[in-house]
């Protein structure tokens, strides 16, 4: 059982045209920095990216809009990224938008093996449109289906090589739940240990849901908005 | 005289209660944060993975991988904890969540609210607005009571693509604090100098004035 | 906001006759034997336990099967408790059997605000009688609807004031899923601290899940199947 | 001659690969651990809540809150990890274990399994045993051929109520190894000095017995 992959370029290899990714991270904290520039490095086009964001213009997944690699983003928001909005008003590219909690329970689902659950995002609204609908205790819900991918590409903090990750503080966000949901999961890290290097009570991701683990380089870990307050 | 944003989230800090779990939105909402009680404690949630989130972080400080649902460089306060964003939208969904402070573009004297899409413009993704609205007991909107062309944001229906429907209780603008009820909007407060003609005036939904309203006190 | 509570006399001393619980642990390992004990003193009857076990006859659940405080029982599997068979052939108690890992996910939907959910166990069995089936990509699944509690009272290795909790090893089994269900949740813990003593990446249960906490005393932490290996 | 209950773990085991997750039931499975040939990776999930379980603990090191499914102390492994049950359950119904290897009471020549209840007597529940055979690819049956009077477990319906349907894959048993065919079972290796002939007597589903079938290797 060897899941050690040298680099990214090596763990993506095998992404090709038309393939179904999930990509980690919320906003451009927690994302799969070199895998990104593996795929755009690379080149593989017609990609489904089911990912809560899009990235900005020139990080992220926006460096793979401006190569035209992505015939489909899934999100629930995708505001930060002029090139999206040109490509999307031209109509090459195309855009699921899901409510973030039901984005995050549908690939969650696809995880554990439910084929769907039901949720009350966007009852009476347009996401409802075409979608079967119960009522439970006098509320309504919508029937949601579960999430996969032929690939999950995550970013965790730490990693051993059995596959086991820890995620730090809220670059955790959607990246155990893509873990659980990838045919294949690739795993990024910033630092990779000997398995019994990490408590075995605080693993966030158990290695069996991860197939290839390499530590990543350089990573820039790109503020989007930088706020602070006045040192005093 | 019309609130200030600050004045507005002032306000609104004044609905908060010892021990509430609270998930601030994005503008007006999240300077709530700054009118907490000395003294009271309200524990900020914030829907990308994060009970206890505290203020901006001093300059220098700042940490990539501490952020807020508006991807803003956060703290964390003591009693903090980390989840994933299926834990995140499960404690949304299950009530827990005491109350919930949002921006928006219109709201019906139903309750529904709409503030993600208008068509016509780029649509960027309702986000958690949707989750938000369709599962929190206790919302309270904070807007401008008029657009910038000047019509009425409370309106009879929403105009515009819904986020959610019958789930906004309490709506506070720079005018006035307004009770959504099963009967229309009722007229709670108005700004200090506001008059409740104006506040009539730039309602266009159904709106209850009963006795005499008094000023908000702050 | 005061969480906190003296000792599990206090912690229970609102669960009625009638009431519907969730206990923590999976055979007598992760169980709330703090609060057990206080309920078989307290003595309210009638109770709906949901836990994946029963105990035995002189620890855990059993010892409130003695008092005959049960009226039903919904868990996975009940094998090792003489008492509870003789209620059960005798028509004193009811049992719901569910497979464990149904039992698992109907909780854990019960705490994350999902009324209903597709699993696939049990389809084809007695299980599966009377309840909704559908099948998705060609293969069946059963509709089950999620559970909630009057209380959930559930135990872990460290917590703090404001309710966070970090269980050890394989005490975390239900109790994690537990905590999330709870109208009202009751949390035991081996060591309870001041807030910022846990690690928050570390947290297993966010304290917004934990209504009142106590540091238990005098565990007792009984082994079901002590199985050793001889010392070379 | 039959093989003992040791020797049908150290024949399943011959169907572990490197890198395999594997589900170890009560019984005669629980026996496979000891024989995972040197310098193969297999690593071990107990459903309530570890990956990487490893052997016995040492006397005096036994941990209660470290046990298996069947409530005995155990050890890690490097490498291990803890999760809770809804994720236990999650990656099995997911597909994520390799192998399942459990003990049955009776299995049908379609690939059903019984093995949870007996009407009649007392009923201790399924467990996770239902959720194993609903969701796993792989699922070997370690059991005795016949029950203790004598009959055959492998039948042509199953009489007890079933834990799943259509599920099993392969059954090592006392005197043979067999595939669950779409066409019934087929004879794969006898024990060594055990007759085709004894297996066929013993085996009341159809079975199909192709060409020259061999001893088992150990």
């Amino acid at each position: 059982m060897n899941k050690t992959y040298k680099n990214a370029e090596e763990a993506v290899a095998d992404i090709k045209d038309g393939s179904v990714l999930m990509l980690g991270g919320f906003g451009l904290c927690g994302i799969p920095e070199n895998c990104i520039a593996a795929l755009v490095k690379k080149g593989p086009r017609q990609l489904t990216c089911i990912s809560n964001n899009a990235g900005v213009d020139d990080f992220g997944i926006g460096l793979m809009l401006k190569q035209k690699q992505v015939k489909k983003m899934i999100s629930s928001y995708v505001g930060e990224n002029a090139e999206f909005e040109r490509q999307l008003l031209s109509g090459e590219l195309e855009v699921d938008l899901i409510p973030q909690g039901t984005l995050a329970e549908r690939i969650r689902a696809g995880g554990a093996g439910i084929p769907a659950v039901f949720t009350p995002a966007g009852v009476g609204t347009e996401v409802a449109e075409g979608k079967e609908t119960r009522v439970f205790k006098d509320k309504e819900y919508l029937l949601e289906y579960a999430f996969d991918a032929d690939f999950a590409i995550v970013k965790a903090w730490k990693g051993d090589t059995d596959g086991n990750l820890i995620y730090k503080e809220t670059a955790r966000n959607f990246n155990p739940l893509m873990a659980m949901a990838g045919k294949v999961t690739i795993a990024e890290v910033e630092e990779l240990v000997a398995p019994g290097e990490l408590d075995p009570n605080q693993v966030h991701t158990p290695g069996i849901y991860v197939h290839r683990i390499f530590q990543g380089v350089n990573y820039e870990k790109r503020i989007e908005q930088r706020t602070v307050r006045k040192n005093v | 005289m019309s609130l200030t944003k600050e004045q507005i989230a002032q306000r609104i800090a004044k609905e908060l209660k010892d021990g509430y779990y609270v998930n601030l939105g994005i503008g007006i909402p999240t300077l709530v944060a700054n009118y907490i009680p000395k003294g009271m404690n309200v524990v900020l949630q914030s829907e990308n993975g994060l009970l206890g989130m505290g203020p901006f972080p001093y300059e220098g400080e700042e940490d990539a991988d501490l952020i807020n649902a508006g991807k803003q460089t956060i703290t964390t306060v003591p009693g903090s904890a980390f989840f994933d964003s299926a834990m995140s939208f499960g404690m949304i969904r299950a009530g827990k969540v005491d109350l919930t402070v949002l921006g928006a573009m219109e709201v019906s004297e139903q309750g529904d609210i709409a503030n993600w899409k208008i068509p016509g413009k780029m649509v960027k993704g309702m986000g958690g607005a949707m989750d938000l609205v369709a599962s929190a007991k206790n919302i309270i909107v904070a807007m401008m009571h008029t657009n910038p062309k000047g019509e009425s944001k409370l309106l009879p229906a929403c105009t515009l693509p819904l986020t959610g429907t019958k789930c906004i209780k309490k709506i506070v603008t720079e005018i006035a604090v307004l009770d959504v009820t099963g009967n229309g909007f009722k007229l709670l407060e108005r700004a200090p100098g506001v008059s409740v003609e104006e506040i009539v005036s730039k309602t266009a939904g159904k709106l209850t004035v009963e006795g005499e309203i008094p000023e908000m006190q702050f």
